[in-house]
């Protein structure tokens, strides 16, 4: 939005280090890779003739098809000028217009965007697969799709989400958001930042290209060793799920080391806003949990590979490795996807409740303590694998206790609510609809840690509801408030507050009505991925389809929302719309390519709303918020 | 969308902002310390990939499964695990040390970063070499795969730590003739990575040869 | 300004609720929920959800009353924007929250565990189960392949059949293996569910408390068929059980003779990939 | 942006190139073997002709795996695993066997069972078990409790089939059965040898993909 429209014409735009190139690079690179990969022949590797899958030259086809598209979009320039001698410098030549959103953007703002724009197309993927799945579910025995398609679209769907969307509210709005609630002009990394965002899109085209080799049936938790004897469209869910570990391992460096030494002058920790706190939460378990998946996920290359056995019991490995790493990523990676959530909530409420966030300290021990807790719980997945028995009360103890700095977040919220003045704008629906699906996403998560409770519902439908209430109550609805709350400010213009609400109430309604049976139909003993199930569970079946039919279309009416503010009447929204105190609302819109012109230099945290209460001679009347 | 503007009105901000102050100044300290911060972080997230392996190599030795763990004659040749070890070492010395000399005086890290490059890479070389000589293939068990699966990322890592160690002697090429100034940024952090990716590849060598 | 006292009215509005639904969710809700009570074990899962309920339900009506009074009380229509009091912290609250949350976890953990101590509560221990059932066991193997599941009798000369029947009040000790990949092993209303690991034992415990029959599925992922992997088995009274068992047994007669020794787990070849 | 007509020109189009790609993904899933009816035998009594190939060649998408066919009422070798067959009847199932031996996992699935007098014919002889690892195959429907194992061919024996085509005048067993439908239905069938050469377990690529080792007995 800065910058001028390059005179050039289109053609010799085109040339040039962009996503164009990343694309043709890309695919030359997969064939070089594919055809590598059948040179080599080695007694060990004769099987892959009767298999017609060469595992080992889809691997390399993926390696170097990454490496041809990130030469496409000049990655390696700058680190071959350093290694040539060249001195250090911080940005790229920033090409003005519409191109730089299609190729290395060292600004933050344009990676934001990238990232909103590149994570909503994934996510409608994965959205349509569910809807593929729930139209399936509507008879108790195949009708659409064989039972190979009907896995290869449960695990697409699992995968793209648990893998796209770690990234969703961090891509978008921390890269975005982070330097301008600190009062920084760039991120510390900002090359780095902007290869995360390629490698997620790189890693989702590579889980697209399952479809043509097979897809996998393994869901997205790709247990072992049903990962080692799957199709080789397995290769691309290893490939995407590294690429999407090293880009969020990537992002979380990044994110860390901008807040630790970025920050603008007077900016102390007490100060910092709490969305900053949840991002570096997330940011931490990133750069803790992710790289395990990694070496996980390249122990199942290898083991598909070159026949090591990591995995296989009968040739001196074990399943239950697979399941203790992948776990021990795992577990943190459900809260990775929570954390941005509760800073969202949090940030957001003071800002409609025009009071200051209530309890700063304990929110952000709240937030720091679930991140850290998540470390201990991983063997919860593990309740009726036959490991460790004597462990059992351990893990249920840790489990549950998540819900004490869980229950901080809450009283935070509930604080903050206290004698408010709450203005119901879009992003407020959704922030108040966040803490009513968290809790019951948190309070079914309680039976799932009660070990004997957790027998009869573990790996059934009652522990699918539990997780979407808890990242799709979580996690997405804090996502759509980030969305309506923080689009006047990346674009300028605010999206249609009438067509909001109306999404906003069709989303809440459905998304409970498709949810909420799913916990009767899991204690109805309808286990998790399966294709039939009794016709005496198909009218509750049903309900669910048909109710997340209307949730899938309440998405169309925001696309619609999107299309009709942005692109049709496009009406200039005011620069601070929500009246909000927080850094990022007072600076010009669009924002300038530096930011700030001045350094900013901070008095006081960014929650100074609301009437301070007049001195009393006599000790203040009581005022506890206490719940009751 | 580069039509749009809306002029910020400056009495919409609030008194928590923008205040007359010094300009933005990026100095070569901040950029020291960023590094220093991300490569702690870098090497956290390296030590929880590493992690993961010792915990294959640990998980999979005491389940034995159909005792096929470490079947009899799966051990590598001690006498590459010792040069590996040894030039790893070395090179991370040689690093070390160019980054101490830049410090001090301003040049003269070229010599020393060039050797801890050569080592570095005689390193992975062998490492190389080491898998055409070795008496057992990946197939071998349990022990077997963790020692290739960790080897060969550890080459991977270790070719990816040396970038900095090639930039550092890179620049001192670029910068012979010059007085001063040329010293690239970062160097410190980058050599006590590159310390710490060798001391994994020593905390290997005593894993998968030694214990 | 004559500010109604909210804490009260909250206070009575949840009190008043909690008093009346939370006898209605554990008195009548909770005992027609699955598993039911067929089984010790699914007793012990019933038990739990039931005291979870118990609890869950006052903290539920605190949470909806609190919010739905705020959000009501307290909304503001329009501009111009009022701005609510400056008020940031209340160590008053938050101590006794966090050490009621804490104490509501620690009681719900032991309370747990002391189902859990009774022979595992159905879930699969694994090879040495640390909470077990003692004296007369019948031990029954669950053999998981893909994609169907088949049982072994070894006190019944180490019989295989394709369905599964138990005794009725006679503790069982399943022992659930895997030939190939990961399946798991759930009958929901006997309130059993074990993973099957190849190469691994895992051992759960059950008393049948009477005659039924029941559905069996598999709950973990196991490739093509995993939504084909059901079954149905029977608890019957010990004499039909043991005539059953004796006609499996002359049935099978001719399969018996090839089957391996019995084993806690198997490591049938092949199992590599290879040409 | 230009005008307003422009961009509603460039989002109409944009959905509709969406809504095609949508459907280019749906049709790509929903796609599966064809269904072969069995072919009339007498009244309530239908003739189901199979034949399993070690590799099904050039007739399949995935030439070296190994396959069952089915011979429609035409007598044309069809490559499919999803067969019609009529609900409460005799269905006489001949299988054609060009495989050799692999051996069974679980040597239990060696008996006959579900068929009707629980036992099958192998080249004329009366059977009603095989010893396990002689199995190359086996035809097993566990929800209508029906499993027949196939023996392979001996290693030894004069001009086998490695590809298919294969053809009778190759060495093959022959096996018939007889098995009688009930209520009508969707039911799977699948083969429990591993038997699917190079994949982990021998249990990946044919045995997990519909219209190889996996199949519908669509009961009518």
């Amino acid at each position: 939005m800065t910058g001028t429209v390059s005179a050039r014409p289109l053609w010799r735009r085109l040339i040039g280090f962009n996503l164009l190139w990343g694309i043709v690079l890309g695919i030359v690179g997969f064939y070089f890779g594919w055809w590598l990969g059948h040179q080599i022949h080695a007694e060990s590797l004769s099987f892959f003739e009767s298999t017609n899958q060469n595992d080992v030259a889809l691997m390399l086809g993926y390696v170097f098809a990454l490496v041809g598209f990130l030469v496409g979009l000049g990655f390696l320039n700058y680190p071959l000028s350093r290694m040539r001698g060249h001195r250090a410098t911080q940005a790229e030549k920033e090409e003005g217009g519409v191109g730089r959103y299609f190729t290395l953007c060292t600004d933050h703002k344009v990676v934001g965007i990238q990232y909103l724009v590149g994570i909503g197309f994934f996510f409608f993927i994965g959205g349509m697969n569910a809807m593929l799945i729930r139209a399936e579910l509507l008879r108790p025995s195949p009708q659409l799709f064989g039972a190979g398609n009907y896995l290869t679209l449960v695990g697409l769907h699992g995968t793209m989400m648990m893998g796209i969307m770690t990234s969703g509210i961090l891509g978008p709005f921390a890269n975005y958001f982070l330097p301008l609630m600190i009062g920084a002009r760039r991120m510390a990394f900002p090359r780095v930042e902007s290869l995360t965002f390629w490698l997620l899109m790189a890693a989702g085209a590579i889980l697209m290209t399952t479809l043509l080799f097979g897809g996998f049936p393994t869901g997205w938790t790709g247990y072992a060793p049903l990962n080692d004897e799957a199709n080789y469209g397995f290769d691309s869910y290893i490939f995407f799920f590294a690429l999407v570990g090293l880009s969020m391992t990537l992002l979380g460096v990044n994110m860390i080391v901008t807040t630790i030494t970025m920050r603008a002058p007077g900016l102390t920790w007490g100060r910092l806003p709490i969305f900053c706190w949840g991002a570096i939460s997330t940011a931490l378990l990133m750069v803790l949990a992710a790289p395990v998946l990694i070496a996980a996920l390249l122990m199942v290359a290898f083991d598909r590979g070159v026949q090591t056995s990591f995995f296989l019991s009968s040739a001196g490995g074990s399943p239950y490795l697979f399941q203790n790493l992948f776990w021990f990523f795992g577990h943190p990676e459900v809260y990775l996807l929570a954390l941005p959530g509760f800073g969202i909530v949090l940030e957001l409420l003071p800002v409609f409740a025009r009071k200051p966030l209530w309890g700063y300290r304990i929110a952000v021990a709240g937030i720091v303590g679930v991140a850290l807790l998540s470390f201990f719980v991983w063997q919860h997945h593990l309740f009726v694998s036959g490991l460790n028995s004597s462990l059992r009360p351990f893990y249920m103890f840790s489990t549950e206790a998540i819900s004490v700095p869980t229950g901080l977040i809450f009283l935070c919220g509930m604080g903050t609510l206290w004698r408010a003045k709450i203005r119901y704008r879009v992003p407020m629906l959704f922030c108040l609809a966040w803490f009513f699906n968290f809790f019951i996403g948190g309070a079914s998560g309680v039976f799932l840690s009660d070990v004997p409770s957790d027998v009869a519902t573990h790996g059934s439908f009652f522990v699918m509801a539990h997780f979407h209430y808890t990242i799709m109550g979580g996690l997405v609805f804090a996502f759509f408030a980030a969305i309506y709350y923080w689009v006047p400010k990346m674009f300028g213009i605010a999206l249609n507050e009438r067509l909001g609400k109306i999404h906003f109430w069709t989303m809440f309604i459905s998304f409970n009505s498709t949810f909420a049976p799913l916990f009767a139909l899991g204690l109805m003993g309808m286990p998790r991925r399966v294709v039939t199930y009794p016709s005496n569970l198909q009218p509750l079946n049903d309900w669910v389809s048909v109710s997340a039919f209307v949730l899938g279309a309440s998405m169309l009416l925001f696309l619609a929302n999107v299309v009709y503010s942005l692109v049709i009447v496009r009406k200039p929204a005011p620069a601070n719309p929500w009246d909000s105190h927080s850094l990022e609302w007072q600076t010009p819109t669009p924002v300038p390519l530096e930011n700030f012109d001045r350094q900013p230099v901070i008095d006081s945290d960014p929650y100074d709303y609301g009437v301070p209460p007049v001195p009393v001679p006599l000790p203040p009347p009581a005022e506890a918020p206490a719940p009751g | 969308m580069s039509d749009l503007t809306i002029p910020s009105d400056g009495s919409e901000m609030s008194d928590l902002t923008l205040r007359e102050s010094d300009v933005y100044a990026e100095t070569p300290e901040l950029h020291e310390r960023i590094d220093r911060i991300g490569f702690w972080l870098v090497g956290g997230a390296t030590v929880m990939f590493f992690f993961s392996f010792v915990f294959a190599y640990f998980y999979l030795r005491s389940l034995d499964s159909n005792g096929l763990w470490r079947p009899a004659g799966v051990d590598p040749p001690t006498a590459y695990g010792i040069l590996i070890a040894a030039a790893l070492a070395l090179s991370a010395l040689a690093f070390l040390y160019a980054a101490r000399v830049a410090r001090q005086r301003g040049r003269g890290w070229g010599l020393p970063s060039g050797v801890a490059l050569l080592l570095g890479l005689f390193a992975c070389v062998a490492q190389a070499v080491e898998y055409a000589h070795i008496p057992f293939g990946p197939q071998s068990g349990g022990y077997a795969s963790v020692f290739f699966g960790w080897t060969v990322f550890y080459v991977v890592i270790a070719l990816i730590s040396l970038y900095r160690v090639e930039v550092a002697f890179a620049a001192a090429l670029r910068a012979r003739g010059e007085e001063d100034g040329a010293v690239p940024e970062g160097l410190t952090p980058a050599a006590v990575y590159w310390a710490f990716v060798a001391g994994l590849g020593v905390l290997s060598w005593i894993i998968l040869y030694l214990v | 300004m004559n500010e109604p006292n909210h804490m009260r009215r909250i206070a009575i509005i949840w009190f008043a609720l909690s008093v009346i639904l939370t006898p209605i969710v554990v008195a009548v809700i909770a005992p027609t929920l699955p598993p039911g009570d067929a089984t010790s074990a699914a007793d012990n899962q019933l038990s739990d959800d039931t005291l979870l309920l118990g609890i869950v339900t006052p903290i539920a009506v605190a949470m909806i009353v609190y919010f739905a009074y705020t959000m009501i009380v307290f909304r503001r229509r329009g501009e111009p924007t009022e701005e609510g009091p400056a008020t940031r912290d209340n160590r008053a609250v938050h101590i006794p929250w966090l050490v009621g949350t804490t104490a509501i976890v620690l009681f719900l953990a032991t309370f747990g565990t002391v189902e859990l101590a009774d022979a595992g509560a159905g879930g699969g221990e694994g090879p040495e189960p640390a909470f077990k059932m003692t004296g007369d066991v019948l031990p029954v193997q669950v053999i998981a392949q893909q994609w169907e599941f088949t049982y072994r009798y070894p006190t019944y000369g180490g019989v295989e059949t394709a369905h599964l029947e138990l005794p009725v009040d006679k503790n069982v000790e399943f022992h659930v293996t895997s030939l190939d990949v990961i399946h798991s092993f759930w009958a929901p209303r006997l309130g059993v569910k074990a993973d099957a690991n190849p190469g691994v034992d895992n051992v759960a415990f059950v008393k049948p408390w009477q005659e039924m029959s029941f559905d069996i599925r598999c709950s973990e992922l196991c490739g093509l068929w995993h939504g084909y992997m059901f079954d149905t088995g029977q608890v019957v009274s010990e004499s039909a059980f043991e005539e059953w068992i004796h006609e499996q047994q002359r049935t099978f007669a001719p399969a018996t003779k090839f089957l391996p020794k019995y084993s806690t787990q198997y490591f049938p070849e092949p199992e590599r990939r290879a040409g | 942006m230009g005008p307003i007509w422009a961009r509603v020109t460039v989002i109409g189009a944009a959905v509709v190139v969406l809504a095609a790609l949508i459907a280019l993904y749906v049709g790509n899933l929903v796609t599966e073997p064809p269904t072969v009816s069995a072919t009339p035998a007498a009244a309530h009594e239908v003739q189901l002709k199979l034949k399993t190939e070690p590799a099904v060649g050039p007739q399949g998408a995935n030439a070296p795996w190994v396959s069952y066919l089915v011979q429609n009422p035409e007598g044309k070798w069809i490559h499919s695993t999803i067969y019609q067959v009529p609900a409460n009847s005799l269905v006489h199932v001949t299988v054609y066997q060009f495989d050799s031996d692999s051996g069974l996992r679980n040597p239990f699935l060696s008996q006959v069972q579900g068929t009707v007098g629980n036992t099958m014919t192998v080249d004329g002889k009366t059977m009603q078990a095989i010893p396990p690892e002689e199995a190359s195959h086996t035809f097993a429907a566990p929800q209508m409790g029906l499993i027949v194992p196939l023996r392979g061919v001996p290693e030894e024996a004069e001009n086998p089939c490695e590809e298919g085509p294969c053809s009778l005048k190759q060495a093959h067993e022959t096996i018939t059965f007889t098995i009688r439908t009930g209520k009508p239905g969707r039911y799977r069938w699948q083969c429990f040898v591993p038997c699917a050469a190079g994949f982990l377990a021998g249990f990946g690529g044919p045995m997990q993909t519909i219209g190889y080792m996996d199949g519908f007995l669509e009961v009518v």
